[in-house]
């Protein structure tokens, strides 16, 4: 009963934020409402015992992503509207959601069909954090090394691709240097 | 014996080669007396072969060496003299001795003098495996071989636009009966697993009729082209375009004959298919007639000739048809000699008069012609059938074998031909050489043909004066290899009536030509004289209609549909299809490339749509596979 | 309908994916992009967690684990890229991106 | 050395084309010469050495390439691939030697000797996949010959003939995968072998698809009507040595893989589909020969009468029978001997007044009376005058067809007269006539360098027209114990008697030695 309400609570929560985050043209609400968003899903995981994921989902998510969102906001001009595309809508959610239902149904029916939730309950208290723990470091060892390497690569790029001309402010600059800045990039041909 | 078979086989083969290494420096004598000794060599081991068959009655036949053999098929180079054989090899030997030498002051002037001794030389060679092999094979080889001459000589003046045309004109229509001819071979080689004459001829009358009776017709197409008959006469006219020589040789003499050889050489076939054989006769006789109406008005002398060619054929083909080989062989021998005379006179006139070839030119030539006028009269003579030349013995012969067989349309036909061609001879005759000399008009000035030439001409005339007394050890010999029937009209009431009626007919036929063309007034037509625009003498002239009907519906047709098939059909429907396969391709690239804007919103909704294919298909064949046995037993019952 | 089995779970997760790629499909700002894209990986984030807790297999927590991993890494690496564009041109306009047009 | 002579074959042109890399521009003319005529005389060797009474493989050598898939690097000569082997190291050799001021000549001479690897290679193998590689390397050479010294329209035509017979073999090379996985299905073991695969007795539905996807590679590359619009534009834009090599031995590939693999492989499908692929081989013969008189360029004239021909030489092929085989067999030879040799005399036209349109010429014969006369007698080979090359191949391959279809083949014979009408048209415009353009007033006849080429040709046309008996008998030995093992494999009660058996014909044969 509790765990029907908490996730019906959750579900409605969670769809309305990402509605929120997908939608709206201000982009502090987006960041603001995924934010959310992500912190109400962890509340899933607690709901179904991954207590170690959920946490991991908080800390990661809302903690180190969103920060990175919101630096990395401070870069632009988070004050303007975000321009929306004017498209079809019918197609944009049309397809959205035929996907959407394939994946499901793909995914969920030969589950569905086998019954396997009747088959495998889960034991509850077992301790998801050590269980985890376990199998992490035994058998996805060599993945998870591998995640931390892609980590450590993605951090370091993305110091060396934002902190180019870090010395350099363009709010300091007048036109012209900036002009003369971006005549000799397109000359150096990076990353256009 | 096989030294003279193999001499009088290969000495015009040497004589060619020889003339050939000629071929590319200017005009030497000697290239044209070198082939000429060597035919007369060819000449005289034919002859001692001849009489080695008439005395002793043996046959040669030799093997030269295997020419194909695979699987069932043999075919070897293999030679056979036999009574045919042999009087083609005189017949083909002597003419083109006399045409060789003839040939030689004939062609003096002529640039081309070298090459044509080798061209006419290697006719002679044809012409001999031809007549001289033992396989249906090898005659299909001499009987390409002398096409191919045909072709070289008849365009040998080949800057003329008409010449270069005629030839091929007559190489193609020989090869449309030529199909015919090797698809005979074909049924000859399947139904009696072999292709030489004796062996197959042994097997045929074990065969079905039906087989026999295409067989027979395939074999007679293929004679057809070669004899020029209806409907593949055209060429022969037009091949007049070739030197004189040539007419007389290959158009007069031996290669038009071939055909009658062949019906002749088969004729184990043919006696097994009368039917095919009265289709032979009566075409025969057709042509016979339709040929020489068509001799009557024409107003070139060498196509008056070649007409008179074609009308002799036809006598050949009812002979032969109605089951007289002998007899049929008989007048091609005969006609040989007189034809190949007439000709050659016909060459001495063209000489004179400076290539000019309407006879209403002419006129008067007996003065200054003197030996000419000689010849080519004895030569009309024989032709129209006088006793006692040779065309009387051998022609009163076809149309005594006619009555005798009760094929009386037949003989009416061929009698009536022989007043025409008794006719048409004479208007030839009397218009060159008696009447005014009108040639002076035109101021030419004729002189008589060299000395050599006449005297080469000679044993012709001589042949064609008494080769008919040779009828009787003529009919000795060949009976011992062809069917013995001899044709006797049984009533001598009958029998005289017949000689001497026949003879009266043409005489008066002689008579009314003479009196109409050596009038004082004879003029060169100018298309305005009543005559010449009634309807029969436009028919005749224009021969029918039968060259126009072949010009507009058949070889422009052909143009206008190769052309069509090129542009329209190869290149705008079977390359356009390929071309189109590849322009699909081609297509949607340059269509899909749009996709590929570089808007990344629109690449990414692409990306979503390509995920939902992919994914329905999943769906798709997912159900598909977990309800395959329903969709099975929903297909059977669709009864699919 | 009170009980919560997996299959609420994967209409959630449905939902939200489809909420993702509405975003992907719709947004034109680059960084609202991103947004989208972590929509959708939490979306199946969820569906690997539900599946996980029914099978009773760990292995569907440790893909979520892994997820989270490329998602942080993704955000670090984009947001890098997405500074250096917005260095160059002066913003981050999906449609000024077309030099990949064919 | 005689043990490898097939590889020695195959590989010495592609090992002296390496080298000539090095060589020096001036001396590579030579240089090409040299290794093309000791190739030429390898093969002559091969010949000497071969022994004619003997039906099966000769020379056979083996090194596995992948053996867990059967593949095998498996090299022999028989009957069938002997004399068109020779006639590919003969054509290199004269082309080489025959060729005129050409730009690059280096290259191109380079080019021609790994073309020569890959003909020989294809004539050669025994095993489907190098057959398969050797067939499609042959494309490249032809590809660079084409596109690099071609006329104005090269790339389109090389490229539409790379595409167009690539496509092709693409569908052939699933055929050879199925063929190998059925065999492996009935076996139990991979094999590639083309011998291994003449036991495989296959059900009829089995044969008839396999069928189809072989005959699309094949017909394709013969090429065979309405597959062939490629070929008139390869030859159109081709510069006269690759013309003459496409047209002597490349054509040459697919009637000899005709007769290597669909008719012994698949004898049901070959009887159910020989009146289909008799009317097309017809089609072929009469449609392309009207198209040929309609041509303006003589080159054309020539391409398309290829394609003329090659409907006789399938027509042969699909005879069933040893005559028709054998007279197919040859044909081919003689066709390349003889379409060959006329694209060589259009390349000597072509490089003295550098247009090949027949209005432009007209009374050559007075100007160049050596090269009329040559010219008029590979005229008539090209039409099959008796006592020449052509000849020998057409009425065997005719009269081999006439045993499975009357009708067919009275149709099928209209080339002997189609020929003849756009030959003797074409050979009128240019050679008859008077001399109408001031240019060709003073042309040089042919020279030394090209009766080199043409002297050859001219001997070979005549003499195996005179006396075919030495490739004949060879030929025949190879292909009775084709005829012999398709009669055995046949399922059906038609094929077993559409083709004949040999033991009768043994009977015959030696009735018939008493000659």
């Amino acid at each position: 009963m509790f765990e029907a309400v908490a996730f019906y609570l959750f579900a409605f929560l969670t769809i309305s934020m990402f509605y929120i985050a997908v939608t709206t043209s201000q982009a502090l609400y987006a960041i603001s409402s995924l934010a959310a968003g992500m912190i109400f899903i962890s509340a899933f995981f607690f709901i179904l015992g991954a207590d170690f994921l959920g946490a991991i989902q908080i800390v990661v998510y809302s903690g180190a992503v969103m920060a990175l969102y919101a630096f990395g906001m401070m870069f632009f001009d988070t004050t303007r509207d975000v321009k929306e595309k004017h498209g079809n809508k019918v197609i944009v959610i049309g397809l959205s959601i035929i996907s959407a239902v394939l994946i499901v149904l793909i995914v969920g029916a030969p589950i569905v069909g086998s019954n396997i939730e009747a088959l495998y309950p889960i034991t509850e208290g077992a301790g998801n954090t050590q269980e985890v723990g376990m199998v992490l470091f035994t058998k996805y060892l060599v993945p998870f090394e591998v995640a931390a390497v892609m980590l450590l690569v993605a951090m370091i790029s993305g110091i060396v691709l934002a902190g180019k001309k870090m010395d350099l402010s363009l709010t300091l600059m007048n036109e012209q240097e900036i002009l003369k800045m971006r005549e000799e990039d397109k000359t150096k041909k990076v990353l256009s | 014996m096989e030294l003279f078979l193999y001499t009088a086989l290969f000495s015009p083969l040497v004589g060619s080669l020889f003339a050939a290494l000629f071929g590319a420096s200017p005009k030497t004598k000697i290239a044209g007396i070198v082939p000429s000794i060597l035919l007369g060599v060819s000449f005289l081991s034919s002859f001692i072969l001849l009489i080695l068959v008439m005395v002793t009655g043996h046959t040669i036949h030799v093997e030269m060496m295997t020419w194909m053999a695979t699987g069932d098929l043999y075919i070897p180079f293999g030679f056979v003299v036999d009574q045919v054989s042999v009087t083609m090899m005189i017949v083909v030997t002597l003419v083109s001795t006399v045409v060789h030498v003839y040939a030689i002051g004939y062609m003096e002037h002529d640039k081309g003098f070298n090459r044509f001794f080798s061209y006419l030389s290697a006719f002679v060679f044809s012409m001999m495996i031809l007549v001289m092999s033992d396989n249906f094979a090898g005659l299909f080889i001499g009987w390409e071989g002398v096409g191919l001459c045909s072709w070289l000589l008849i365009g040998f003046w080949y800057h003329k636009e008409s010449a270069s045309w005629a030839a091929n004109e007559a190489f193609i229509m020989n090869r449309i009966a030529d199909l015919g001819m090797l698809i005979g071979i074909f049924m000859i080689y399947w139904n009696t697993g072999t292709l030489q004459y004796k062996e197959a001829f042994a097997v045929m009358p074990s065969l079905e009729h039906d087989v026999l009776t295409w067989m027979g017709i395939f074999l007679f197409i293929g004679a057809m082209g070669k004899s020029a008959q209806f409907p593949l006469h055209t060429w022969l006219a037009d091949a007049m375009e070739g030197p004189t020589p040539v007419s007389a040789l290959i158009h007069a003499a031996t290669m038009v004959t071939a055909g009658v050889y062949l019906v002749v050489r088969a004729h184990p076939l043919y006696d097994l298919i009368p039917n095919v054989g009265l289709f032979i006769a009566s075409l025969g006789a057709f042509v016979a007639l339709f040929a020489a109406s068509m001799a009557l008005v024409n107003r070139d002398m060498k196509r008056v000739i070649a007409y008179s060619t074609l009308s002799q054929l036809g006598y050949m083909f009812a002979a032969a048809g109605l089951g007289a080989y002998w007899v049929a062989l008989f007048h091609l021998m005969a006609h040989a000699f007189f034809k190949a005379l007439l000709f050659l006179g016909a060459g001495n006139v063209m000489h004179a008069m400076h290539d000019e070839l309407d006879p209403f030119k002419m006129g008067g030539l007996r003065k200054v012609m003197k030996g000419t006028f000689v010849m080519m009269t004895v030569a009309s003579v024989a032709l129209a059938g006088i006793f006692p030349l040779a065309g009387f013995f051998s022609k009163d012969l076809i149309l005594e074998v006619a009555f005798v067989e009760q094929h009386y349309i037949i003989y009416t036909v061929l009698l009536f031909t022989a007043g025409l061609t008794a006719f048409y001879s004479f208007r030839l005759v009397a218009l060159i050489f008696h009447g005014e000399d009108r040639y002076k008009l035109f101021g030419i000035h004729p002189h008589e043909a060299y000395k050599f030439m006449l005297v080469a001409m000679s044993p012709l005339l001589i042949l064609a004066i008494i080769a008919g007394s040779l009828k009787l050890s003529y009919f000795e010999m060949i009976t011992k290899l062809l069917p013995i029937i001899e044709y006797h009209v049984h009533h001598p009431a009958v029998y005289w009536t017949m000689i001497i009626g026949t003879q009266l007919f043409v005489i008066t036929a002689i008579a009314y030509a003479y009196k109409k063309y050596t009038r004082k007034d004879i003029k060169v037509p100018d298309g305005t004289s009543k005559m010449e625009n009634s309807f029969v003498y436009k028919l005749l002239i224009n021969q029918y209609y039968i060259p126009y009907f072949y010009e507009t519906y058949i070889i422009k047709a052909y143009r206008d549909l190769s052309e069509v098939f090129w542009i329209k059909v190869d290149q705008k429907i079977v390359d356009a299809t390929v071309d189109g396969i590849a322009n699909v391709f081609y297509q949607t690239g340059e269509k899909t490339r749009v996709m590929q804007s570089g808007n990344l919103s629109t690449m990414l909704k692409w990306m979503v749509a390509g995920t939902v294919v992919l994914l329905s298909l999943a769906v798709v064949f997912g159900l598909a596979a977990r309800h395959s046995g329903e969709i099975k037993m929903f297909l059977s019952g669709l009864g699919v | 309908m009170m009980e919560i089995g997996l299959n609420h779970y994967l209409v959630l997760s449905t939902i939200l994916f489809a909420i993702g790629l509405v975003g992907v499909m719709r947004r034109k700002n680059l960084l609202m992009l991103f947004f989208a894209t972590e929509i959708l990986l939490n979306s199946v984030n969820i569906s690997f967690a539900a599946i996980s807790h029914y099978y009773g297999d760990l292995t569907g927590q440790m893909f979520a684990f892994f997820v989270i991993a490329i998602a942080a890494s993704e955000v670090a690496v984009g947001l890098g890229l997405l500074i250096v564009w917005h260095k160059k041109h002066n913003n981050i306009d999906l449609d000024s991106m077309s030099t990949m047009r064919g | 050395m005689l043990d490898h002579i097939l590889s020695i074959l195959i590989f010495f042109p592609a090992l002296a084309a390496m080298l000539g890399f090095v060589v020096n521009k001036d001396s590579m003319r030579s240089y090409g010469i040299a290794v093309a005529t000791i190739e030429f005389f390898l093969a002559l060797w091969l010949w000497f050495a071969f022994d004619g009474n003997v039906s099966g493989m000769q020379f056979m050598e083996q090194v596995a390439l992948v053996p867990t898939f059967g593949i095998n690097y498996i090299v022999g000569v028989d009957g069938i691939s002997l004399f068109i082997i020779i006639l590919a190291a003969f054509f290199t050799m004269i082309g080489i030697a025959s060729l005129g001021e050409t730009k690059d000549i280096k290259n191109m001479i380079i080019t021609l000797l790994f073309l020569q690897m890959t003909m020989v290679g294809v004539f050669a193998a025994l095993d489907a996949i190098v057959f398969y590689v050797f067939w499609e390397l042959s494309l490249v050479p032809m590809l660079y010959i084409i596109g690099a010294w071609g006329g104005p329209l090269r790339i389109y035509a090389s490229v539409k003939f790379f595409l167009y017979t690539f496509a092709g073999s693409l569908v052939m090379l699933v055929g050879m995968l199925f063929m190998a996985y059925f065999y492996y299905q009935a076996t139990g073991q991979w094999s590639f072998a083309i011998l291994d695969w003449y036991r495989l007795i296959l059900p009829e539905s089995f044969q008839i698809w396999l069928f189809v996807a072989f005959f699309i590679g094949f017909a394709i590359k013969v090429p065979m009507f309405p597959f062939h619009t490629w070929l008139p534009y390869a030859h159109g834009q081709a510069p006269t040595i690759g013309s003459v090599i496409l047209a002597a031995i490349l054509l040459k590939m697919g009637t000899y893989a005709f007769i290597r693999f669909s008719l012994p492989l698949f004898p049901d499908a070959s009887v159910y589909f020989m009146y289909p692929i008799a009317v097309l081989a017809i089609i072929m013969i009469i449609y392309t020969a009207m198209v040929a008189y309609a041509q303006k360029d003589i080159k054309q004239v020539v391409a398309y009468s290829s394609v003329s021909h090659m409907g006789v030489i399938i027509l042969g092929t699909f005879a069933l029978n040893v005559e028709g085989i054998t007279g197919s067999i040859f044909l081919m030879i003689a066709h390349g001997v003889v379409s060959g040799a006329l694209f060589f005399l259009v390349g000597v036209i072509y490089d003295r007044r550098h247009t090949k349109l027949m209005s432009e010429f007209g009374g050559l014969a007075h100007v160049m009376p050596r090269y009329a006369t040559i010219f008029g007698l590979m005229l008539m080979a090209a039409v099959g005058l008796p006592l020449t090359i052509n000849f020998v191949g057409e009425f065997l391959s005719l009269l081999g067809f006439y045993k499975q279809s009357h009708i067919l083949t009275l149709l099928a014979g209209i080339a002997i007269i189609v020929g003849a009408i756009y030959m003797l048209a074409a050979y009128k415009k240019m050679f008859f006539g008077e001399v109408t353009k001031e240019e060709n007033r003073n042309l040089p006849d042919v020279n030394k360098r090209e009766l080199l080429a043409l002297i050859p040709l001219v001997i070979i046309t005549v003499w195996l027209g005179i006396y075919p008996k030495p490739l004949l008998g060879t030929i025949n030995t190879s292909v009775e114990s084709v005829v012999q093992l398709m009669h055995e494999k046949a399922l059906s009660e038609e094929a077993k008697t559409r083709i004949p058996s040999l033991n009768i014909l043994i009977n015959k044969t030696s009735a018939k030695e008493a000659h």
